[in-house]
């Protein structure tokens, strides 16, 4: 057993904690600032970790995430796990940012985890966003209206989405929609839409507590046409495998989004332990919570809580590495990391006062940017639902 | 850098500074007693002028101040004309004794809170905003000599209000308010003040500073400093939340000011320990204000959200969220309800400030928080205000001084 | 407004206080170790302290719960805020033996709050038990299965009945049974049954966590015959308002399971903050909480947690006393208490160390009692359903 | 009074104390080294070896332990035989090196957690006695010179198992394993110890005691005492939880030892902290064993308990406690395997073991009440045994020394 950074991630993980530091860190408060602005500084980054990856043979960003279909013979530390110690690195820097990396969207999460060999050429270079949520189905995702109808050779889609992250800087978003709102959850496929196709319209940007950097985008369609070989995975409705399907994706990206929420919080930790110290304050580890300064202690407790966090995403993205199944396993990595980043960064704020309130520190900001990670990708109880649906073998119509 | 260009502002034409004349001093300072005694038994009914008071005030804060707290937020500011807007209520003359043109009848710490909470049901930084000169008044009743309440109660009671401030806060990790880094030395007849102050509201107009500063030999004290004083510089210190009450920080470079700059002199009537405490009181009272407005969104929000066919109301998760939200508000609610009728009684108040403090910082922030789950996505985006008061309800627990009930 | 101990009931709190004091804490150890044995100190206790109620013109024990009727001028402070601060001073000796007060039972709250005059004089001096809880159900309570069938003067009623508190001790049983298991809630009735009365058996006594002092029993019915004027409010099935009048008497017995569990809970703290101080460790009322010893801060938190919990109980009684609908606000009390008072007594155990882990102080005792009190009269989860419905203006079959 | 009949009783004849031969010491103590590196990726798989030993140690659990767990906490000791029916698993002999007549290949901290993680899912206390005499090997191993292995590595390699305990924890608020109020001062070749040390298990029958004491003028070293010696008593000290381990307090009054019982000698090859950091994770791996019968017990429960006509599981409210209870469990025991990983690997340990110990003391107690609260009225009578379970786990946190890893 071994739960610590493998060696032959360790010089990726250096150059991803570099970005954050020299590219993300010193343009992290101006875009936080300049909300809707496209932060320029990344085109050159977007070309440069390319560069950086195929070098090392790792990837980074959320793009590259890959089921391994197990079997194989040795442990595997693949993809999953490199893009979660990638994401934790780059989201110390600014989770914002790390959102807005081009070519790295969660939509070339989806693609890769579930594409056809084809399909991953044609849309390989492609920025894809996510669009799942719509204004009237929040986590429920067997709620979705937005339709896609054949016709010929095509898919035909109408519908809007809400809360598409990059939606508007992304060359192409996938799109869950569903065949046929009748049959709930089994008709639910997903779709790629290019950009500059018709009858595919940003008709908005969000304002928003955190994560100002990245753009948060109301597409609509109307009478979108798309190829029909743009479905990812199969066109068939079938009641059990659909959409598992469509949800697999989540065992990929769940883990994801908690290895960023531990980013932000080892961020707001680091910096407050760091000021803390000046006032001569520090956790001790060779004494139990209650035998120091409070402050210390809360320093002791909340790395132990991020400590815990991000051993339950190592696991989650180790388990997806190696062809094992992790729906439970990534929902608890999720709703662990989620509300412990949140309750930090919070924290953080609050040890270091109005020090850490003001905008001169970046404290406050993590304490705003981390509230999306107990949402994203499903709300903590969401992500209960689906520990305990588990654990209990309960049918979702037992346990709703 | 930024500093500088903000102090160069700040210093120059744009801070119209008023000056302030010196009046004639009474014999005696004035203060104010507190309400009649009440039958002694456990009571939680208002009297009708608490009802009264707390009636007009929910209508200002529904009328004026909820609908402005949004664009105050971008702002940085509170909206032109919202102090005079809030003047209105008569709250400031309420607070002033006759003796100085005020109408003034008793002071009332509970009547206080109820204020502030309703206030910041409205908005927490318009509500610092519109009670912050209040808390320099309150502090000049309770506490200034006859030649301080001469001069600035007066200057106070005159028909416009003007913007003053209570800066207590530095700009320090675990910064404790018994703990100044703020000094005061003496010098000739007068003192010398140098330090830091931060989330002091009213950056851009407020006249009047009370400011606590380590008095060498002495401990913390109170000091009036007019804005006008040389060194004296306010630069806008924007932050996650309160942005709306116009968050500044204060720096005091060697700021001389005269002997009766310190509050009740050199044998103050005011306990400055007490003087935190009423403070921690005012913060409490706005977190349950600001509270109390996320439950009352959440409530009918979730009751019409649907999912998975259902209100979202129907799940335990969300439900209980809400019942703790109320249970937590409530408890800490009574806390304070607590602390302050004590201290409207005459009764010690120390420790009961100290767990309204404690309960407000911890369930505060909880509930904050608990707004935006409960919204989900749209509990991140700015068409719903539940983000704002995150924002807010972080200060809990951060800030100190400020406000006084 | 004030939230202070009225005047009215100091001497009688001060009672109270000294019979926790100087009776309970001195047997206190001794009958948690012999369990099921009768603590004989206690009838004498029980003359006394009718007694001192009788000379103060107060009562103390949960047997002398009254709803006032509202609408008459001026505040009161009555008989529900003397049990709760009298049931605080107690518990604050010994929580198990303030539940085996002969006389004082949960059944004799029931009794005064529904009884009529004839049933009040019938049932004065009998120390009755309440018994709710059946082996398959739980909270349910309109899973009910005892039943109560009419039979010319007489109720006839069958079944069993399990953690009946003094349920061997007490003279009588306040039963719920159901007139009619078809007809769920609305059916079911509370029925007083005296001891001695044939077809009623105490079967069996619990060994249990704590509150060892206190008897539990298991008691069957089987074709138990009473007399049909014994049996609490009307007889008519009417399914909106029967189940609220058997409900109501949680209304004032809630808020009493509260003061109960603030009464152990200070005993716990009062004791740690003793012991903390001989290490030199205390919490600092003028200091924030990160501004001094984990140790002490933890003591002012806790101590935040107790004055909401008492100061919640206090708005419910006083609610109860003046005649205003307080279920919402009873739920909120007992919610927070239970929940605060097993934390405290489990956090200062952990305080403590061993010398709070072994028998030689009663911490150890105290977080076991406490446990029942996040149980009894509804689960922790039964409190929040009363407190979200009525938030919510949601029925049951609504929000289950 | 108490205590003084139990020093009688404890002094005299009930207990045997058995005495310990020389031996012959070999040149230079035995020390075992850590399993063989593996290749360095992350892994959370088992070796062969470590899945063999788990699954032999639940069989005894399941067969043994837990059955015994009940009556074992009401007796306030081990049933008969125990560490006898314990010792037939070999867990003694893979713990004392070849050269004593045991059959050690290896010391694998990762082994051990897993050992102690198997026990305490059968009960807490037992596994605390099963394996406290581990702890006392594991440090003669570690870190005692080659006279004191070949004297009590020897007696612990014989046929039959004895008892045998390290003593740590004082009875004092907050007490710090690195403030020990146990003094020990040289006196002559030897040492004289003196003080009070609790949670001592086998106090009836523990015939050897690692006891760490202050050394004046060295900071904390460990002693090894031999139950016998003028001044030692153990006196029975039953508590909330453990009591199937025969909680004791010891006293040591002026107890004389002689030059050899400092384990290592002056300068131990054992660095103190290092043993403390590896006794808290073994609590920890206490704390997950007992967290994980909690939820292997309440799972098909409330998944059968029926209330308003449905599984009571199908309420999120339970469901989701469930669920955290699932996760915060996963969350410690993967932090503690980080820990005993670094440990067994070779690298630093503190921090990792620091912050097991403070997820174990937190989680594990939030996993215990809730045990009980699952099961509502029902958790609190002595028919289930998640009242047991929640006993146990308060121990977590307060618990030092005692057991190794």
């Amino acid at each position: 057993m071994n739960l610590e950074t493998p060696r032959k991630f360790r010089a990726f993980v250096e150059q991803s904690y570099q970005v954050a530091a020299n590219f993300f860190r010193p343009i992290s408060r101006k875009y936080d600032l300049a909300e809707h602005t496209y932060p320029v500084e990344l085109d050159m980054l977007a070309s440069l970790m390319e560069g950086m990856n195929e070098a090392g043979g790792t990837e980074v960003g959320a793009g590259q995430l890959r089921r391994e279909s197990g079997g194989e013979s040795g442990v595997r530390n693949g993809s999953n796990m490199a893009t979660v110690l990638g994401l934790t690195e780059l989201c110390w820097g600014d989770v914002g940012l790390a959102l807005t990396i081009p070519r790295q969207g969660l939509g070339n999460s989806a693609i890769s985890a579930v594409a056809t060999d084809d399909q991953r050429k044609r849309f390989a270079g492609k920025w894809a966003s996510m669009a799942i949520t719509e204004p009237e189905a929040g986590s429920d995702s067997a709620a979705i209206r937005t339709t896609a109808r054949q016709d010929g050779d095509h898919w035909v889609l109408n519908g809007q989405k809400i809360y598409v992250t990059a939606g508007e800087r992304c060359d192409a978003v996938v799109v869950w929609a569903t065949l046929d709102p009748k049959l709930g959850r089994a008709a639910i496929k997903s779709f790629v839409v290019e950009k500059g196709t018709p009858g595919m319209t940003v008709v908005g940007l969000e304002k928003k507590l955190g994560i100002r950097a990245s753009d948060t985008a109301t597409i609509a369609f109307e009478e979108c046409r798309i190829p029909r070989d743009n479905i990812l995975g199969s066109p068939e409705i079938d009641t059990e495998k659909s959409f598992a399907g469509v949800m697999q994706t989540f065992d990929n990206t769940r883990p994801v989004v908690a290895a960023m929420a531990i980013g932000v919080a080892r961020a707001s930790l680091d910096l407050t332990r760091e000021l803390l110290a000046k006032e001569g304050v520090e956790a001790r580890y060779e004494s139990a919570a209650f035998n120091q300064s409070a402050a210390g202690a809360e320093l002791l407790r909340m790395e132990a809580e991020l400590e815990a966090a991000r051993r339950l995403t190592l696991r989650a993205a180790w388990m997806a590495d190696n062809g094992k199944p992790n729906s439970m396993e990534a929902s608890m990595a999720r709703a662990k990391a989620g509300r412990v980043a949140n309750a930090i960064t919070l924290r953080c704020v609050e040890l270091c006062g109005s020090a850490g309130y003001a905008e001169r520190e970046l404290l406050e900001k993590w304490a705003r940017d981390s509230k999306i990670l107990d949402i994203f990708e499903g709300t903590q109880q969401i992500q209960l639902l689906v520990v305990s649906r588990r654990l209990l073998g309960k049918s979702s119509s037992e346990l709703r | 850098m930024l500093r500088k260009g903000a102090k160069a502002a700040f210093q120059g034409a744009a801070v119209a500074s008023r000056t302030f004349a010196s009046g004639s001093p009474k014999a005696a300072p004035e203060r104010l007693a507190g309400p009649p005694k009440r039958p002694d038994l456990f009571d939680l009914s208002l009297t009708d002028e608490q009802t009264m008071i707390r009636e007009s005030v929910k209508q200002f804060t529904d009328d004026v101040v909820r609908p402005a707290a949004a664009k105050a937020d971008e702002a940085c500011a509170p909206p032109d004309g919202f102090l005079e807007r809030f003047d209105e209520l008569g709250v400031r003359l309420m607070a002033i004794p006759e003796a100085f043109g005020g109408m003034a009848g008793e002071r009332s710490p509970l009547t206080n809170v109820l204020v502030l909470e309703e206030l910041a049901r409205g908005d927490m930084g318009l509500a610092f905003a519109a009670a912050a000169p209040l808390a320099v008044i309150h502090a000049l009743v309770d506490g200034g000599t006859a030649a301080q309440q001469a001069k600035y109660l007066a200057a106070f009671a005159e028909e416009k209000p003007f913007a003053a401030a209570f800066a207590l806060v530095e700009p320090r990790p675990l910064f404790d308010a018994h703990r100044l880094a703020t000094k005061a030395r003496r010098s000739g007849e007068g003192f010398v003040l140098s330090g830091e102050k931060a989330m002091v509201p009213w950056a851009k107009s407020a006249q009047l500073l009370l400011v606590a500063a380590d008095l060498e030999g002495a401990g913390p004290r109170l000091f009036l400093v007019e804005r006008g004083t040389n060194g004296v510089t306010l630069e806008p210190d924007p932050s996650m939340g309160l942005r709306s009450a116009d968050l500044g920080r204060l720096h005091l470079d060697d700021v001389a000011v005269p002997r009766d700059a310190l509050l009740g002199g050199d044998e103050p009537a005011l306990d400055y320990a007490t003087v935190i405490d009423r403070a921690r009181m005012a913060w409490s009272a706005l977190a349950v204000g600001c509270g109390q407005a996320v439950l009352d969104y959440v409530i009918p929000y979730c009751n019409e959200r649907v999912a998975f066919g259902e209100p979202i109301t129907n799940r335990q998760s969300v439900a209980f969220m809400i019942a703790n939200i109320a249970i937590e508000l409530d408890g800490l609610r009574l806390v304070l309800y607590r602390a302050a009728s004590r201290a409207e009684h005459g009764q010690s108040f120390r420790r009961e400030a100290a767990l309204a403090r404690a309960q407000a910082a911890e369930k505060g922030m909880e509930i904050g928080t608990n707004g935006v789950q409960l919204l989900g996505g749209h509990g991140f985006v700015k068409e719903h205000p539940v983000e704002l008061w995150y924002r807010h309800l972080r200060a809990i627990g951060i800030a100190e001084g400020g406000l006084l009930v």
